[in-house]
């Protein structure tokens, strides 16, 4: 099957990702449309390392996991210190700073 | 090489900043006496200078140059031309009486805040200006120039914003609005300018790739340089912005007015007939040698913008009614003169209007610092707020009318000499802009004369019945300034000997001949 | 010899320099000074006249270099002299007069404890006024033309707490500036027309004459126009003839010296100065002449009218000015008549002030004529020689003005053609209305019965006669007293009586001096040159002329002023009356046109300064702040339109690189 | 065709399979990154293992000695010419040696270890129960307000993390400009991320504030990179690798042994004109231009000082090192794409940076929206593309750094109750009580603005001066334009300490260690040499202008 069409795929995970980043008010749902994006980008590699034929992309996605991990670990951090000290995730309530 | 004189006549007065301002806060009148003894030493090399030119020499003389900043092809390039060494005598000249005048402006009023030293402050910054105009004056590379240019802005706005008038009718608190006020004022109009500038600066450094004065005029005259015609003129335009708001040119004035009326007399002094002849100096310096074909196209916008600030100021001046403000509009109308002369193209005019330079800052001095004397002991700025001073305080009056009769140019007195000869330079080539330009004869007149009969003449004011005459100090300080303008009224010869051959120079730069008489004489 | 030419304005320059600087310790020495620095003055202006006598006439003029002023490439200014026979003319009666007229203030003076100053300006004034006379180039003559004014200002403002002295200074020196404003415009055009502003190389002598002709009809007027708007400034001419008047605030023997005898004769001697230039410019001629001949109308006219008796010498003066400026118009013909009149004036309008001054000095300052009357028998000298001085100005045959004036009136019919019959009218009738006012002052004030008697003077209805003592600084400080009092009319000490007799003796010979053998002819004609026009009516017939309408003139002041009592509060008179004490309106009209409008004028512009020139800047500076007050708002603290913003944003990235790939 | 795709899958997988040899890492030429993660490394055992009482200690003198080893280690390698002639790529082709990446690798480490001054201050904060404490939290995991804060507070814990974390931020951008290849990039941009967002959260007052910073930036930051991670994609998709010259020569065509597949994605300029636009809009949010700026002012004005300082200087010179790079090296062939919109983003970001910082009121946000500006007139010697953009770039990357350091040490001297007073109006009369202080500010203040004399104004002649040249005049007139609105927001400070009244209940000026002592007269004295004798550097700079490929 042509991989091309896996990389309109991704380009739909990514958009609805970004989408979802855009528009998802809970900081963890937030989050995880960036890890969606971040999977996109993954996905986008390895099609593109089908196409040229060489490893570089599956090896890159396989980066991309380990950092988007260690995202996951601060950005938990964050958000659950986030979420004890206000009793709400939504990014929205976090706005004390304006203007 | 030879002994730094021009280094050491700029360095000395910044020395002089940084020893006066390290003075500890209860030694007050050591900080006064420092900065006092610096400004003299600072004439005395000023003197130097005036002895060591030959006014026959080289254009350029007691030359420096040393490599600086060669990432950006700039050098250190100091030399002196007659133009240049009349206006550094000048400031060496003025500072003294300025610090001298402003004694007790900047005695602190809580002495309780041991941190607080607005005295040494004062007289530091006063003397740290002097620094930068001075090697303003002497830079003869471009970037040079431009740094101190603009770095003058940053302690005359410490001297406006902070040290202001103390005789203000509204009390302390709208005097320290309207203060911040002058001072942001100043110095955004002057920062603009320069910004623009800077701009010029550049693009000059990318037309001809390097800053220096002399080479790129050198370039200029044998034509190994040409610049496109409308790269010239922009380049010029960013020049003279900049110059024109300093100097100050009608319609950018209006940040004078403000800043002399809310600083202090000695720094309203500095301003005028200090800091803004720079502005005029580098027309004459800088636009006119590095883009002559330039300066001759903008000359008749520029002529007719002078004349209407010739105008505008001296009406202005005679609807005001506050005395500082007053004298801003009068300078704003003699700056008119000064561009005027420049402008002219002609040996006459340009020679008046170095000359217009060194009077004009004389006479403003010894009109304005005698005015500063009357506000402190009538604590008001309002020429309302007096009336029959010449009754008690004869001499006082008597020296505040000379200064007057000086800005009014009578014959006699110095100024009356340079007036005429920029009006008489720009006649010959320009008569209706002469003639429009002589009604401000007549206004500065009416402006002085209405002044002095308002303040002076009349029934005494009670508030004023009491005023004490000059004291000692204040006697030092104009009576000097008024032998001076005597002295040059009758007897210019020294000055203009020394002008004289710079101007040519300058003129043969943007290749103009003066017009010959229609009538030659016989022999 | 020529180095004493220097001294002769040196020595009251001196004067000037130690009594201003050297304060109060010179109180009391300090008038005797400056009167004998002005009599060394007139010395040393007798040794130079003897020497220039002992010379012939072709060579009478001596220079003097002293150093180079404003040298500047292409342009020569020196301070140099110049004395010829117009100049002696001139030194001699500036430093003549004017010792006289130091000694006089003496006494008059006496109780002013400024009196040191008064000396001192007086000096200043005597020096400016030399070097006007003997500079040898426009520009130094421009130095004592102001230099004079400026002593005029000092002088007429000398009791400064007088609002109304104050403010009469004020506006001599402002229009005396207009005039000035001409004067240097034609030294501009001088400059570029013939690269010199030099007596010598511009006007020439008779036998080679100058650069001057050399230049177009139209640049000669042009410059002579500016000349004579000089003139008319200093000399009270009309137009700018309205500050004489109010000058007479000042003490009496400025009015004097000042502005009778010397200063105001600056235009003539300017005019004559600068024949060589008038000649070669017609228009500007008659347009010289025509200003004479209103002059002395208008002069005369004011003059009948005024009941304060210095402001009605003053109107005279105007008049007889006029006349010396129609004389200097009507070209070769009248230089020389002009500055005879000139001379005889200087005596006998000199005499005349100082009687008045005299007079109010017996009268408590008193200057209303209406409250005089019958003074004859208390101050006989005096009333002597005023009288004398009346008879001269009126032209009575035989005294001076009899024969200067006869003959500036011949000279007008000598103009020839319409031009010349009509200025010979105006100057028989100025004749016939001076004989009217002067008869007029003469009756009001030593004739008729003693009005002052038995009612205090200064009276309301005289503001204009607001008297120093008032204010304690006048010469009659020591009858503050008795100010309000009815006042005790008595001689005048000699230090005052002394001048007025010497005066008086001029105006009765000087005329005739001059005009036995055309002396005062011969000695000047080298200078100015000298024509004698085809008259159409013969001397004698203008002689019987001048004659009759004097007679005319004084009978009918006789049948108003001699005949009928005087009354005390000046009647309604008729329109001309009021309008000629107005000044002929010329003064509203100043006020309304020029002062109000000026007014206006700077309180708009200082408006649009602050609005619209400043505006514009606080307007700009204004709208950026709102435009970041706006944009800031973008700033909402929300995380998620932030991150819409650099979707946005990148959106845009992408959509432009397309789109310059694209294009 | 997917046959022939299938094919080359095959052939070209099982060759390399079998040529994998061991890497080849040169070390030294690492050292700097090297020593500074290893200290990081160290900093976490250190956590670990040595008491909580001398932990700070140890960490600071651990971090110090990292700092300057590493310092030493690229002075080093410059002088031993590997900025100029010996410059090469290291690490399989990951890292570049060379001028610029020297130049920016010695500017973070020292901005990182005068910044790190501040992060171990201890005596502007009131002693905690008897313990001197710092400007991070007592514990970052205890809820604000809550009993285990206060036990932790009155306990006298600090946060001694922050050493480490600071370093390791450090070695991400160390390694950042030097990237050599997109992977490398986007994991260097991580590294030095994440540890930034933790400190950003970790403020000791203000809890609330700085939770709040942190969630923002993390989210936006991960965003960000989520786009540059998406660009890389493409970018590879495009050129079928990673490394810097490769797609520069496939961007220039100059690539030999062209495969089928690589010649049917070349031909698609889409792809790579996307995925470079989606890379730098990743680098243009780190550097902060409009319209990526918006976290900018939340951020600094809620993470603690010492972070917002560092975060300011280094982030700045990291990510347009690696700005440069990308467009210098990666992408001159589309200099014709990219050009026109950078001018655009440039003028925004001057115009944009300058206009609204007039109307701030908090110092610290007066600062962010300053420091936007100052990325706009960067970006104009970006876009010179010339060797006098980049070495400008370098040197106004040196100049700002400082300044900006300095400047906010300030701010952390100026207290009141609540700690650091940095609303403006706190500040009127600062020049009565102070003068010293408020004249250091001053003189920062007057460095942003680019008065003569400071190093602002050499920086800004210098790129304005390159941009110029590079025939961006245009843009020069727009970078003056905004700098003199810039300034009007600069002096309404200095007015504000100098002119105007103390305030009765003002704040009160803390008298720091000799830490922030050393800070702030490290960044006084780099401001006025800069400023005055600024040719040594500028030197420097230029040499180091040359980017290897």
């Amino acid at each position: 099957m042509n991989p091309v069409n896996y990389l309109y795929l991704a380009a739909l995970l990514f958009t609805i990702g970004a989408t979802g980043v855009l528009i998802r008010r809970n900081a963890i749902v937030v989050f995880m449309c960036i890890e969606l994006m971040l999977n996109a980008c993954n996905l986008a590699f390895v099609a593109f390392s089908r196409m040229h034929g060489n490893l570089d992309g599956q090896i890159i996605a396989f980066f991309t996991m380990v950092v988007a991990a260690a995202e996951v670990v601060v950005g938990l951090a964050i958000i659950v210190s986030l979420f004890r000290s206000r009793h709400s995730a939504s990014v929205d309530d976090a706005s004390l700073m304006k203007l | 090489m030879s002994f730094p004189l021009l280094t050491a006549t700029a360095a000395l007065p910044a020395i002089g900043a940084i020893a006066t301002a390290a003075v500890p806060a209860a030694r007050r009148n050591a900080a006064k006496a420092l900065a006092l003894f610096f400004s003299l030493a600072t004439l005395v090399l000023a003197i130097v200078i005036l002895v060591r030119f030959d006014p026959d020499g080289d254009r350029y003389q007691l030359t420096e140059s040393r490599s600086w900043i060669a990432e950006f092809g700039v050098r250190y390039e100091l030399g002196v031309d007659g133009i240049a060494v009349a206006l550094i005598a000048l400031t060496a000249l003025l500072i003294p009486f300025i610090i001298l005048a402003g004694w007790h402006d900047a005695d602190p009023l809580e002495t309780g805040n041991k941190r607080w030293r607005p005295t040494q402050g004062f007289f530091a910054l006063i003397l740290a200006v002097e620094a930068m105009v001075i090697i303003s004056f002497e830079a003869t590379d471009v970037f040079l120039f431009y740094i101190f240019f603009e770095a003058m802005l940053i302690p005359m706005y410490f001297l406006i914003g902070g040290f202001g008038d103390r005789a203000h009718e509204h009390g302390e608190e709208t005097a320290a609005t309207q203060r911040s006020y002058a001072a942001v004022k100043f110095l955004l109009y002057n920062l603009a300018g320069g910004l623009i500038m800077l701009a010029a600066v550049i693009g000059l450094y990318v037309v001809a790739g390097n800053f220096s004065l002399t080479e790129i005029a050198e370039a200029r005259a044998n034509g190994s340089l040409d610049m496109a015609t409308n790269t010239e003129r922009w380049l010029f335009l960013g020049f003279f912005f900049a110059f024109a708001v300093k100097a100050p040119l009608w319609p950018l004035h209006t940040w004078l007015p403000n800043a002399m009326g809310e600083s202090t007399t000695p720094v309203a002094v500095l301003i005028t007939a200090v800091v803004d002849k720079v502005g005029t100096f580098a027309m004459l310096r800088f636009c006119l040698q590095l883009f002559p074909e330039a300066s001759k196209w903008a000359t008749p916008a520029i002529l007719v913008l002078a004349v209407i600030s010739i105008i505008y100021g001296a009406l202005l001046a005679v609807g005001q009614r506050d005395i500082k403000r007053l004298v801003a509009y009068a300078s704003i109308s003699h700056f008119g003169f000064i561009i005027m002369g420049i402008f002219a193209m002609t040996s006459q005019g340009q020679s008046g209007a170095t000359l217009y330079m060194v009077n004009h800052g004389i006479s403003t001095a010894a009109l304005m610092l005698v005015a500063g004397f009357l506000i402190s002991r009538r604590g008001s700025r309002l020429i309302a707020d007096y009336g029959g001073v010449q009754k008690v305080a004869p001499v006082l009056a008597g020296t505040f009318l000379i200064g007057g009769l000086a800005t009014l140019s009578l014959p006699g007195l110095a100024p009356f000499v340079s007036e005429f000869l920029v009006l008489a330079g720009t006649f010959s080539r320009y008569p209706v802009i002469g003639i429009i330009a002589t009604f401000g004869i007549v206004l500065a007149a009416l402006y002085t004369l209405v002044l002095y009969q308002r303040t002076m003449t009349g029934p005494v004011k009670p508030e004023v019945a009491a005023m004490p005459d000059l004291r000692a100090r204040e006697l030092l300080v104009v009576a000097p300034l008024i032998v001076v303008l005597i002295f040059l009224g009758v007897y210019p010869k020294p000055v203009t000997d020394i002008v004289d051959p710079a101007v040519k120079q300058t003129l043969s730069d943007v290749h103009k001949k003066d017009p010959q008489p229609e009538v030659e004489a016989a022999k | 010899m020529e180095n004493l030419i220097a001294l002769l304005i040196a020595a009251p320059l001196l004067g000037a320099a130690v009594l201003l600087v050297g304060g109060r310790r010179l109180d009391a020495v300090g008038h005797w000074l400056g009167t004998l620095l002005a009599a060394t003055s007139f010395v040393i202006g007798l040794v130079l006249f003897a020497d220039l006598l002992g010379k012939d006439a072709e060579d009478r003029t001596l220079t003097q270099h002293l150093f180079s002023w404003i040298p500047v490439e292409g342009f020569q200014a020196d301070v140099a002299f110049q004395l010829d026979q117009l100049s002696m003319t001139f030194v001699l009666l500036i430093t003549g007069v004017g010792s006289l007229i130091h000694l006089y203030s003496i006494g008059y003076m006496e109780h002013d404890e400024r009196r040191r100053r008064f000396f001192g300006y007086l000096n200043l004034f005597l020096a400016a006024m030399l070097l006007l006379v003997l500079a040898d180039n426009y520009l130094l003559l421009y130095v004592g033309w102001e230099g004079v004014g400026l002593a005029s200002y000092l002088l007429i403002g000398f009791w400064q707490h007088k609002p109304s002295a104050a403010t009469a200074a004020k506006k001599a020196f402002l229009v005396n500036r207009v005039g000035d404003m001409g004067l240097s415009i034609a030294i501009m055009l001088m400059f570029t027309t013939f690269g010199t502003f030099a007596f010598g190389p511009l006007l020439g002598t008779h036998e080679e004459p100058g650069l001057a002709g050399g230049a177009s009809e139209a640049t000669l007027n042009g410059i002579a126009l500016m000349l004579l708007l000089a003139a008319c400034g200093k000399s009270a001419q009309v137009p700018l003839q309205s500050w004489l008047g109010d000058a007479m605030e000042g003490p009496t023997p400025v009015s004097a010296l000042i502005h009778a005898a010397t200063m105001v004769t600056a235009g003539v001697y300017l005019i004559v100065r600068s024949a060589a230039i008038f000649n070669l410019a017609p228009d500007a001629q008659l347009v010289v002449t025509i200003v004479g001949a209103v002059t002395l109308l208008f002069g005369a006219i004011v003059g009948c009218a005024k009941d304060d008796i210095k402001k009605a010498l003053a109107g005279s003066t105007m008049s007889q000015i006029g006349y010396m400026v129609l004389a200097a118009g009507l070209g070769p013909i009248g230089y020389v008549f002009a500055i005879m009149h000139l001379v005889t004036h200087g005596f006998f309008k000199a005499g005349l002030f100082l009687g008045a001054g005299s007079v109010m000095h017996g009268m408590n300052d008193e200057v209303d004529m209406r409250k005089y009357g019958g003074l004859r028998k208390y101050m006989p000298v005096t009333f002597i020689t005023f009288g004398l001085g009346y008879l001269a100005i009126i032209g009575f045959p035989g005294l001076s003005g009899f024969f200067s004036k006869d003959k500036i009136i011949e000279a007008a019919f000598a103009k020839g053609g319409t031009e010349g019959w009509i200025l010979g009218g105006c100057a028989l009738l100025g004749a016939a209305i001076t004989a009217y006012y002067m008869t007029r002052v003469m009756l009001m004030t030593f004739f008729g019965e003693e009005r002052w008697k038995n009612q205090p003077t200064r009276s309301p209805q005289a503001p204009s006669a607001e008297p120093a003592a008032a204010y304690g600084g006048d010469a009659a400080a020591g009858h503050g007293a008795a100010a309000t009092a009815e006042p005790h009319p008595h001689e005048s000490p000699k230090s005052m009586t002394i001048p007025m007799i010497v005066l008086a003796f001029g105006s009765v010979f000087a005329g005739g001096f001059f005009s036995i053998g055309d002396r005062f002819l011969h000695w000047l004609e080298p200078v100015t040159g000298h024509s004698h026009g085809d008259s159409p009516v013969s001397a004698l017939t203008v002689t019987l002329a001048t004659m009759v309408v004097l007679v005319i003139g004084v009978a009918v002041a006789y049948a108003q002023y001699g005949r009928r009592p005087v009354p005390v509060v000046a009647p309604r008179g008729s329109l001309l009356t009021r309008a000629a004490r107005r000044d002929l309106l010329q003064d509203d009209f100043n006020h309304v046109v020029l002062v109000r409008g000026g007014e206006h004028l700077t309180r708009s512009l200082v408006y649009v300064d602050h609005t619209l020139v400043d505006g514009v800047v606080n307007g700009t500076a204004a709208s950026v702040g709102g435009l970041s007050g706006r944009m800031r708002k973008l700033q909402n603290g929300y995380a998620r339109s932030y991150a819409v913003s650099m979707f946005g944003g990148v959106a845009i990235l992408i959509a432009a690189t397309l789109l310059m790939r694209a294009v | 065709m997917s046959t022939a795709v299938v094919h080359s899958l095959w052939t070209t997988a099982a060759d390399p399979i079998s040529k994998i040899g061991a890497p080849k890492i040169e070390y030294a030429q690492l050292a700097p990154t090297l020593i500074v993660v290893g200290a990081a490394v160290v900093g976490i055992l250190v956590e670990a293992f040595v008491p909580r009482r001398s932990r700070y200690y140890a960490q600071l003198f651990l971090s110090v000695v990292a700092l300057v080893a590493a310092f030493a280690a690229v002075v080093a390698l410059a002088a031993d010419g590997y900025g100029t002639t010996k410059a090469h790529i290291a690490a399989m082709g990951a890292i570049a040696v060379d001028g610029p990446a020297l130049f920016l690798q010695g500017t973070i480490l020292l901005s990182a270890l005068v910044g790190l001054f501040t992060f171990a201050e201890r005596r502007l904060d009131p002693e905690a129960h008897g313990s001197r404490v710092d400007s991070f939290a007592a514990q970052a995991a205890s809820v604000p307000g809550s009993d285990s804060e206060k036990a932790a507070v009155k306990a006298g814990f600090t946060t001694t993390e922050v050493f480490p974390l600071l370093l390791f931020a450090v070695a991400g951008m160390l390694v950042f400009p030097a990237a050599n290849d997109l992977l490398t990039l986007f994991i260097a941009l991580e590294v030095f991320s994440l540890p930034l967002y933790l400190l950003c959260a970790l403020a000791r007052r203000k809890r609330l504030l700085s939770q709040e910073a942190a969630v923002k930036y993390f989210l936006l930051g991960s965003f960000a990179s989520a786009f540059t991670l998406f660009g890389i994609a493409l970018l590879y998709g495009y050129a079928g690798s990673v490394s810097y010259a490769t797609i520069a020569q496939v961007v220039d065509g100059t690539v030999t042994n062209v495969s089928p597949a690589l010649a049917d994605t070349m031909g698609n300029d889409v792809l790579l004109l996307i995925g470079a636009a989606m890379i730098v809009m990743g680098l243009l949010f780190k550097v902060g231009a409009v319209p990526f700026h918006m976290w900018t002012p939340d951020v600094y004005q809620g993470a603690p000082t010492p972070v917002t300082g560092f975060m300011a200087a280094a982030t700045k010179v990291a990510a347009f090192g690696a700005l440069l790079r990308i467009l210098y090296v990666v992408l001159p062939g589309l200099r014709w794409d990219w050009r026109p919109v950078m001018w655009g983003v440039a003028v925004v970001t001057m115009l944009g940076g300058a206009i609204v910082a007039i109307t701030q009121t908090d110092i610290k946000r007066l600062l962010a929206y300053s420091s936007i500006a100052h990325a706009g007139f960067i970006l104009a010697g970006v876009i010179a593309t010339t060797p006098d953009g980049v070495s400008s770039v370098l040197f106004y990357l040196a100049a700002y750094s400082f300044v900006t350091i300095g400047a906010f040490a300030v701010v952390t001297l100026v207290r009141d109750a609540g700690g650091e007073a940095t609303h403006l109006s706190k500040w009127a009369g600062l020049g009565r009580r102070s003068p010293l202080v408020a004249a250091v500010f001053a003189v920062f203040l007057l460095a942003f603005a680019g008065i003569p004399l400071t190093s602002g104004f050499a920086g800004k002649f210098a790129v304005f001066k390159a941009a110029a040249e590079g025939g961006a005049a245009p843009l020069v007139v727009v970078g003056v334009i905004s700098s003199a609105i810039a300034a009007f927001f600069y002096i309404r400070v200095i007015v504000l300490m100098f002119f105007s009244e103390p305030r009765p209940e003002g704040p009160t000026v803390a008298v720091p260690s000799p830490l922030t002592m050393t800070t702030i007269g490290v960044g006084v004295a780099v401001t006025l040499v800069l400023g005055v004798a600024p040719q040594y550097f500028l030197d420097l700079a230029s040499q180091a202008g040359v980017f290897v490929r």
